[in-house]
């Protein structure tokens, strides 16, 4: 009973809340909403007894998509009061085909029948009394580790994809560069001089001619078009 | 139906909640006509559908699959939205703005 | 677990990680070598396609058959080839960047996974890695404005696709208690068991498909991301991920819900027919020709799906068999609008192609060897795909489509008429640049293939019967 | 493996396309390229002429089946076979190919000046699709070449032609592309349904009569359009008029033909219940064809269209003849398409003569040309007379034959075929009046030169041809003959059977 | 022999026509006198030993066609009716080749026409030795081409043009029944073979074809292809124009020859016509209406040649009903000396005309009388023989024409009689008319043509004594063996008569006065035009006045061109432009050229959707989304 109870609060707050990303007309607002209604989802998921993605969905999704969205709405920079009003014009036809989607698969749905074999066919049924997460890491690493390796080259392909579209190296920009400094020459190394005994007894010292060693650009190529 | 495992509320209401969160994730694609960052959180709304389906299956069959998949389409998500919002960036780098409307040079 | 099945992919990705390390590592521009060392990838793992295996393993995940054999050799010739004409572009258009080889590898390798698939979870991993990887390369050239809007729309629009098939594998995953290819058939061999609700789930799954294929209505996206993209990444696009879309609908109706024919029949026609005639008359009155080829591509995926509608053995040989020769004419075409460049800038109005029979003959030849064998005019390559696939409509009694098709066909040789015209018949607007020896190469292998194909049509036609054989029987 | 020894119609058909590859390797200054390209292409067709000849030879004339016959494997799983051969109704008309090839050759060697090289390749490319489609004895094989000449012509309308080819080139393409691809949806369900498209063994397939009338009207569509009979024939005068001189000999001298060849070929045979319900329709449009066009001929004023419109008329004899099913109809039919051949090819490298030295197809343009050309205007007269079907000349066995085959059908029939034989007279004579007689208007006509040595060449082989079929047509006629009257006996047999199953 | 007859000339007319360049005018001109008098030497060899020694044969030279049944050889086949138009043909027009050559003297392209001449006369000579009827047809149509080219031999001249033109045309419509006649036949018959034909007449007595007697049909229809060529009323409007030719070619082929092809024809196919007794009547009825008809006209008509081209419609006419009554004989018999008159006639009109600097206008000529002796007195010759005076040629044939008309007792027989009779007498009358206006009274042409009036050479005046001799002797001759008691062994079956058929006999029984009659309304007409023209001048002009409607109605040959023209040649024009730029260009080409602007619309209308909006585009595809899932689960529902 309770768990009907927090099910249909979950519920309302979750519809309402996306409801609210939709509509609000100021971005950060729907940024906000859709937190809460990921927090929501997370509670749905505790009441179908996924309590580890429960976990990672507040964690990954609140914690860093979230944030992210955040972020990029943030430092866009957008003149909020310039953004338009209202819907499409074909909003009210839009709606209708929406509802007539939604009443088809509310139809569906609401006559859900499994296949007689179903249970039979199950790839991984859950192991009783494992914990959800344990359970899930049993097959993770195992069954689904092809998957899930694509998963990380996936991540890697996003985080590729983000750094050579947005990543852009100004001029003056300083950064560290690994190679050059470990490849660095006797010539600039530090040494201790005697104290005390000033440029008459050193002399100046000045870094290597250009035909010796080119300073290195610094430039990294690909991420540095200077437009 | 026999075998299923019993929970706590029935399969149709996560199913129901889940169809409706799902259109309103194709409304917040197709009916606004605010900044493009809305329809990335529309999509991702669209996602959180598709996951609530498939824990609640997991949950109602006893199969771990839908989680497993869930976790899969959560990893993924994540990937796609920090594609999104890099081109969003740029987009914006370029044209100064993000507005649907203003999103259609390229037509015809 | 005999994870050699997924040899070839293992080898593309430890490529992939390879390159990349040797991209980041190196100081001056790696484009060139990274390029060309993904193309001796994609090679690599042709080669070892060809000598893959034949099972299903990684628990049923991945299937390596014949029909995974089939789509993953021409997916990677699309690829080898995509790579080969970006070399010169990119590096005229400064965007020569080694992360786009990089990318277009790791795209590679989520079609692989994508067609050698055998459970909805290999399907959407493979799917997102390709999707990701296209949404990056499409906006590439991130300082112009039209790339980064194709990029956007494109992602745009292919994050909805992605949620709609996933919502749609979630349905039929709750349907059938599995999410493996074997297992949703077996739960379907009685089509009368099939609820309402795993229909709806496979509808669901067939628009996510269809959009990545570009069949109307679920094409929208295609003529601005083919217009906005970068030339190379327009050429890419048209060619390998739709040969492993197009391969993943067949594997996918004609496997899991093989037994589901009579329902999907009906949308499958119902989107080749609107295809073919929208690619027919959209693309009559465009200037841009990568907007054309859009449009054209698009008439393309109609005729595949006719094959793909007679939902028979015969219709998916016919399927198999256009697309390997749409992939093989398109690149060339594609070599040529990648070859457009004129006084140092690329230029892709139809318009700048006029008078090119008098500056440059055979890029001219090529060219309109091309359209003639995509309007489907005999003795070229494209008459073959639309005859095997007009065949098979007709043994299935689908006679709507096959004469639409055919009417169709007539509609769209109009306008790649109108390219040859403009080729042939008009005046010089001017020389173009001189070809670069990636894409004269591109255009003059399958040019070659186009024209002589009709010699020996029968190793390819064998090989789709293979493959085919493989999924159906 | 036939009776030349070795594969003599493979050898036909590909080549000019070798012709065209050497010619294609050519390099070099422009003028030499250019030079070479016509020597080279003319001795390419000269020793397909030379070789096509071993069939007028060695063909055997009473036998009614095929030969020379290849057959190598193509797609064979497929029921798909590479099968050429002749018969008594194709073996003429391959004959006819090579000549007028070097010829159209001869006829371009100056009238062309740019881009001889690609021009010389289309020619050659062209042959090879005309001899390949009279060879093919698989029905994909056959359309393959008949669809692939739409590839050359297009261009050769489109590069070299006048001022509006863009027009003609296109409308010859689409409409001719129009009604084959319906013709390929017919092809595709006999393969369905007889598992092969071996053209022999898809004689034998019997074909239900409601399926007969489909698969005729969609062979209808393609072979119609082809023809070109009314009222799809508008296609036809805008491709003569815009075409070079030596494209408009080959589109009436030999690709007018493949609609017609088809008919004979294809729809007779295979579909003989259909082509017999529908012949009351074909009478219709052919009279129509004869009546209307030679009408509309009468009108013109551009010389080209006119000969273009006799073209149809002609052509109107000749499905009219093949639809008459009888063993005269057929065979006049198969002579007016010869003759038809020589003689509108004939005539347009008349117009062509005047039109390389006046640069107008106007009629109203000359007057008085036979004052200056006294040899031209023998030669045009001559091919005049024969396209009004003059006893003696090429064109009259045909059209004599049709008529009385058609007068078995029906005295009217005959009676609105044989009113061309007067429009014809009329049409033909006004233009070479109007052109040939008169005063001469034009000063600048005064200086025209008569043929030269090149054009009396080209000239040459067709006066001696024409006479030769006008006079002893029967040396033509014998090679049709056992083919003709098999396929007629075949024919009433198929009729008979489908009564006796009807009964 | 008997092939040289026939192809003597084709040699002539190839090395006039082909080499005339390289051997000179003179040359070519002699290499085709020499051809033609070596046929001509044939010929009447072969009539010698053919006709009068009784020996047909028939000579086979090649097939022609051979086609199911459908077997046409070329055959040269010499009976006595072929050898008589042999032997007729290859004479005249040596005669006429000879004349040419001095009439032609100032021509600068006579090779050329000696070409066509010898042409000619080898077409002619195909179609009277023809042995069936396609190779019929090839002469037919052959004698068609010469005539078109001999008449537009100065094409430089727009009424020349025109007028072979027309004369081809009409003569095409002609040859369009003929050639169903043919068709006909051999579906009667299984052949156009002569011999077989006439072997088979009585087997296929019966046949019908649509309704009719089959041998009615074909020989109607038949008819009808010899009205066209030989001007028979309705199709007889491009003779007098046909004079736009040069003199030898009226003479040759416009009186002697071609346009007697029809009456051969009819008299060839006689066996035939003996059972089609209705198309005899019409063909009886045709030619003697066409005898008055042109008869009339001739009496008002001013050009010296016209009126001689109307006078030969008229006796054309004559030859037909006599054929029409079933006396072939002697409708050939009229055509062997009318072809001698006639060409003598038009010979001396020719000579006329040179004399008088080209001029045919006989309202400018007059007085020349004493220039001109010789033009003068064949002219009476002629003309004695075309009114049909006793003694000379024309009165054999002539008379022996009407007696059988009055002897056949049948009502068209009588009507052709009347007829006959009444164009007999318009005939002496135009005759005279022609002579008074041309030799005699006042002259009417200027001085300086009147200077230069002379006599003609030699070579032209030799062919006309030749002629002239024949007009005089050649009825009284053959009278005996064409119409007299041996004509049947004269035509040892060449024509046919039916058993029901005694008109060869009853024609001799004719009353006293039926046979005088000609005579007396020939020499009436003579003193009409004496009177009318000699020594009242005035009445012409008077009656002219008087009847001024019925005159120009005559002036005008009753008007035919300009019925023709309303009712054929314009409403053809109209419909012609209409069909092409109403029909061809406006409908049937409108047909592509809508579905190409629809298409270039649909165009248009594919790419709105594309309007480049994320949102719409996302729109379409939901929407389309929701009709699937819409289709397939009520589908499933099913």
């Amino acid at each position: 009973m309770i768990a009907a109870l927090a099910f249909y609060v979950f519920a309302a707050i979750l519809i309402a809340s996306a409801v609210m990303v939709v509509t609000s007309r100021n971005p950060v607002y729907s940024v906000l909403f859709l937190i809460l209604a990921f927090f929501n989802a997370a509670g749905l998921f505790l009441l179908a007894g996924a309590e580890f993605l429960a976990m990672i969905l507040v964690i990954v999704y609140v914690g860093a998509v979230a944030v992210l969205f955040l972020f990029v709405v943030m430092m866009l920079d957008i003149d909020f009061t310039q953004l338009r009003e209202g819907f499409q014009r074909y909003a009210p036809i839009g709606a209708i085909i929406g509802a007539i989607l939604l009443i088809e698969l509310l139809m569906v749905v609401t006559t859900w029948r499994f296949a007689p074999e179903a249970m039979t066919l199950r790839l991984n049924p859950m192991p009783a009394g494992v914990t959800n997460a344990e359970a899930l890491g049993r097959i993770l690493y195992t069954d689904y580790i092809y998957l899930f390796q694509a998963c990380g080259l996936i991540l890697l392909v996003a985080m590729i994809g983000a750094i050579v579209l947005t990543l852009r190296e100004r001029p003056g920009t300083r950064r560290q560069n690994v190679g050059e400094q470990i490849a660095r020459s006797g010539s600039v190394a530090l040494r201790s001089v005697p104290q005390g005994a000033g440029l008459k007894v050193i002399g100046i010292e000045r870094p290597p001619s250009p035909e010796e060693a080119k300073p290195k650009e610094v430039e990294y190529h690909g991420h540095g078009g200077h437009h | 139906m026999g075998g299923i495992t019993e929970m706590a509320v029935s399969l149709t209401h996560f199913l129901t909640v889940s169809a409706i969160l799902l259109v309103l994730g194709v409304f917040g694609i197709f009916l606004n006509r605010k900044n493009v960052i809305v329809i990335l959180m529309s999509v991702e709304l669209i996602l959180l559908a598709v996951n609530l389906n498939l824990v609640a299956f997991s949950g109602a069959l006893g199969d771990l699959t839908g989680q497993v998949f869930t976790m899969f389409i959560l990893t993924v998500a994540a990937a796609e939205a920090a594609i999104g919002l890099a081109i969003v960036v740029i987009y914006f780098r370029n044209r100064g703005t993000i507005e649907v409307e203003d999103i259609s040079t390229l037509k015809g | 677990m005999n994870w050699t099945l997924a040899l070839p992919e293992l080898v593309l990705a430890l490529c992939g990680l390879a390159i990349l390390g040797v991209g980041v590592v190196q100081k001056c521009n790696a484009y060139y070598a990274c390029s060309m060392a993904a193309i001796g990838a994609f090679l690599l793992t042709a080669v070892l396609v060809l000598g893959a295996a034949e099972g299903t393993g990684y628990g049923g995940l991945v299937v390596s058959d014949a029909f995974s054999r089939f789509s993953r050799v021409l997916i990677l010739i699309g690829a080898a080839a995509g790579v080969t004409l970006s070399l010169d572009f990119n590096a005229k258009e400064g965007i020569d960047r080694f992360e786009f080889p990089v990318l277009l590898v790791f795209a590679t390798l989520g079609m692989l996974i994508m067609v050698s698939a055998n459970d909805l979870m290999s399907l959407y991993i493979g799917l997102e890695l390709l999707s990701l990887s296209l949404y990056v390369v499409a906006a590439f050239n991130r300082d112009d404005e039209r790339s980064a809007e194709a990029g956007l729309k494109y992602f745009v629009l292919g994050a909805l696709a992605s949620g709609l098939l996933l919502y749609g594998s979630s349905l039929v995953y709750g349907f059938a208690g599995t999410t493996n290819f074997d297992h949703i058939a077996d739960t379907l061999s009685d089509p009368a068991r099939a609820t309402p609700g795993v229909i709806v789930g496979m509808v669901f799954v067939i628009v996510g498909l269809a959009f990545k294929v570009s069949a109307v209505p679920f094409h929208m996206w295609t003529p601005d991301v083919y217009e906005g993209a970068p030339t190379p990444v327009t050429a890419f696009f048209a060619a390998a991920p739709k040969v492993a879309a197009i391969a993943l609908f067949a594997r996918v109706l004609g496997g899991p819900f093989g037994d589901l024919a009579g329902q999907w029949q009906q949308v499958i026609v119902v989107i080749s027919l609107l295809s073919m005639v929208l690619g027919a008359f959209a693309a009559i009155g465009q200037e841009n020709i990568k907007r054309l080829m859009a449009y054209s591509s698009i008439g393309h995926v109609g005729y595949a799906l006719v094959g793909l509608a007679a939902a028979s053995e015969a219709g998916l040989r016919g399927l198999l068999i256009y697309m390997a020769i749409y992939l093989l004419m398109n690149l060339g075409a594609f070599a040529v609008l990648v070859s457009m460049r004129r006084q140092g800038r690329a230029v892709e109005k139809v318009s700048d192609l006029a008078g090119l029979a008098k500056t440059d003959l055979s890029m001219a030849v090529w060219m309109a060897i091309f359209m003639f064998s995509m309007a489907g005019i005999p003795p070229l390559a494209g008459f073959f795909g639309k005859m095997f696939v007009f065949k098979a409509a007709i043994d299935s009694g689908l006679w709507t489509l096959a004469i639409v098709g055919v009417l169709s066909s007539v509609v769209s040789a109009f306008y790649y008429l109108r390219i040859v015209k403009v080729m042939f018949f008009d005046e010089s607007a001017g020389a173009l640049d001189a070809r670069p020896a990636s894409s004269a190469f591109v255009m003059a292998a399958s040019g070659l293939f186009t024209t002589l194909f009709f010699l020996y049509p029968a190793p390819l036609v064998a090989a789709a019967q293979a493959a085919v054989a493989s999924i159906l029987g | 493996m036939n009776a030349a020894g070795f594969p003599l119609l493979s050898l036909l058909t590909f080549l000019p396309l070798v012709g065209a590859a050497f010619i294609l390797t050519l390099r070099g200054e422009d003028k030499v390229v250019a030079e070479n390209a016509r020597w080279a292409a003319l001795w390419t067709s000269l020793i397909v002429f030379a070789l096509s000849l071993i069939l007028w030879f060695r063909f055997d004339k009473a036998d009614a089946g095929f030969q020379f016959v290849e057959r190598l494997d193509w797609l064979t799983d497929f029921g798909i076979t590479y099968h050429m051969g002749v018969d008594g109704i194709s073996v003429l008309f391959i004959l006819l190919s090579t000549l007028l090839t070097p010829i159209c050759i001869l006829a371009s060697w100056d009238a062309i000046q740019t881009r001889v090289r690609e021009y010389m390749v289309a020619f050659l490319v062209l042959e090879t699709m005309m001899v390949g489609m009279f060879c093919a004895l698989d029905f994909i094989v056959f359309y393959v070449f008949f669809e692939g000449v739409l590839i050359p012509m297009f261009l050769i309308i489109g590069v070299w032609g006048h001022s509006r080819r863009v027009y003609a080139s296109f409308k010859f393409f689409l409409y001719t592309l129009l009604g084959s691809v319906l013709m390929l949806l017919a092809i595709l369900l006999l393969w369905f349904r007889a598992g092969t498209t071996d053209i022999p063994m898809l004689f034998e397939h019997a074909i239900p009569p409601a399926l007969q009338t489909w698969i005729f009207l969609a062979f209808f569509a393609s072979f119609a359009v082809k023809v070109p009979m009314w009222p799809f024939h508008t296609w036809l005068p805008d491709a003569h008029v815009e075409a070079p001189t030596a494209g408009s000999v080959i589109l009436a001298g030999v690709l007018l033909k493949m609609g017609a060849y088809g008919f004979l070929r294809f729809s007779l045979p295979m579909l003989p219940q259909a082509s017999v319900d529908f012949a009351p329709f074909i009478y219709a449009l052919s009279i129509i064809a004869i009546v209307y066009t030679s009408l509309v001929a009468l009108a013109q004023e551009n010389m080209k269209k006119l000969i273009a419109y006799s073209s149809v008329a002609h052509m109107g004899i000749v499905t009219l003849g093949i639809f008459t099913f009888t063993v005269q109809g057929l065979s006049g039919a198969l002579f007016t398409m010869l003759s038809h051949g020589l003689v509108a090819s004939a005539l347009f490298l008349c117009v062509g003569v005047l039109y390389d030295r006046v640069h107008s197809l106007d009629i109203a343009r000359y007057g008085g040309v036979a004052k200056i050309l006294p040899a031209y205007a023998i030669v045009f007269m001559f091919f005049t007379m024969a396209s009004v079907a003059l006893p003696g000349l090429a064109g009259f066995p045909g059209e004599l034959l049709v008529i009385v085959a058609a007068w078995k059908v029906n005295p009217w029939i005959a009676f609105g075929a044989a009113l061309g034989m007067i429009l014809g007279a009329a049409y033909m004579l006004f233009l070479y009046k109007r052109v040939a007689f008169g005063k001469i208007a034009k000063q600048d006509l005064l200086a025209l030169l008569d043929l030269s040595a090149r054009e009396r060449l080209v000239f040459a082989p067709l006066v001696l041809l024409t006479l030769w079929m006008g006079v002893a047509p029967q040396s033509f006629l014998s090679f049709f003959e056992a083919s003709v009257t098999a396929l007629v006996v075949r024919h009433e047999a198929a009729l008979g059977a489908a009564r006796l199953a009807g009964m | 022999m008997l092939i040289g007859a026939v192809f003597f000339p084709l040699l002539g007319a190839s090395i006039a026509g082909f080499l005339g360049r390289w051997i000179g005018d003179k040359a070519s001109q002699m290499t085709s006198v020499i051809c033609m008098a070596l046929a001509a030497a044939c010929g009447l060899t072969a009539f010698y030993q053919v006709a009068l020694g009784h020996a047909p044969q028939t000579l086979d030279i090649l097939t022609f066609v051979d086609v199911g049944g459908f077997e046409v050889s070329w055959a040269l086949r010499y009976d006595t009716l072929s050898a008589v138009m042999v032997g007729m043909v290859t004479l005249i027009s040596t005669m006429i080749h000879l004349y040419s050559v001095g009439y032609m003297s100032h021509d600068p392209t006579t090779p050329r026409f000696f070409a066509y001449l010898s042409l000619f006369t080898f077409m002619m000579l195909m179609l009277v030795t023809a042995d069936n009827l396609v190779q019929l047809f090839f002469g037919w149509e052959g004698v068609g081409l010469a005539s078109y080219l001999l008449i537009g031999y100065w094409y430089e001249k727009e009424s020349a043009c025109a007028a072979a033109m027309k004369a081809f045309i009409v003569n095409r419509v002609g040859d369009l029944f003929f050639m169903l006649g043919l068709a006909l036949t051999f579906w009667t018959f299984g052949s156009v073979e002569f011999n077989t034909i006439f072997g088979a007449i009585d087997q296929h007595r019966d046949a019908m074809i649509g309704g009719m007697p089959a041998y009615e049909v074909i020989c109607v229809l038949l008819f009808l292809g010899a009205c066209g060529k030989s001007a028979q009323l309705g199709l007889h409007v491009w003779l007098p124009d046909a004079m736009e030719g040069p003199t030898p070619v009226s003479a040759l082929i416009h009186a002697a020859t071609m346009v007697t092809a029809g009456v051969f024809l009819v008299a060839r196919m006689s066996p035939i016509f003996e059972y089609a007794p209705t198309a005899l009547a019409i063909v009886t009825v045709v030619g003697a209406s066409t005898a008055l008809f042109a008869a009339t006209i001739g009496c008002v008509q001013n050009d010296i040649k016209r009126v001689i081209a109307y006078s030969t419609c008229s006796q054309l006419g004559y030859m037909f009903f006599a054929a029409g009554v079933g006396a072939y004989q002697g409708a050939i018999f009229h055509l062997f000396t009318h072809a001698f008159f006639k060409a003598l006639l038009f010979l001396s009109a020719g000579s006329v005309i040179h004399a008088m600097s080209d001029e045919q206008d006989m309202r400018k000529m007059g007085g020349i009388w004493k220039k001109i002796p010789i033009t003068y007195a064949v002219m009476w010759v002629g003309s004695l023989a075309l009114a049909g005076v006793p003694f000379f040629a024309g009165y054999y044939s002539k008379d022996f024409l009407l007696e059988a008309a009055f002897a056949s007792h049948t009502g068209v027989g009588m009507y052709a009689w009347v007829c006959g009779v009444a164009a007999a007498f318009l005939t002496a009358f135009y005759s005279w008319r022609v002579i008074i206006m041309t030799f005699h009274g006042a002259p009417r042409a200027d001085h300086h043509t009147m200077e230069h009036v002379h006599e003609s050479p030699w070579v032209m005046l030799a062919p006309l004594l030749v002629l002239a001799a024949g007009a005089i002797g050649a009825g009284a001759l053959f009278a005996p063996d064409f119409i007299g008691h041996h004509w049947e062994q004269f035509w040892n079956g060449a024509i046919v008569n039916g058993p029901h058929n005694h008109i060869m006999h009853d024609a001799h029984e004719v009353p006293e006065w039926v046979a005088l009659l000609p005579t007396g309304v020939a020499l009436s007409g003579i003193a009409l035009a004496y009177i009318m023209y000699m020594f009242a001048p005035s009445i012409p002009g008077k009656l002219a006045a008087t009847f001024h409607a019925i005159y120009l109605f005559l002036l005008n040959k009753w008007y035919f061109d300009e019925l023709y023209d309303a009712i054929f040649v314009r409403p053809t024009r109209a419909l012609a432009r209409m069909l092409w730029q109403k029909v061809d260009a406006g409908m049937i080409d409108g047909v592509p050229n809508g579905v190409a602007a629809l298409a270039v619309d649909a165009a248009q209308g594919a790419v709105r959707l594309q309007t480049g909006r994320v949102a719409s585009y996302a729109f379409v595809m939901i929407a389309g989304l929701a009709v699937f899932v819409t289709l397939l689960v009520f589908g499933a529902a099913r």
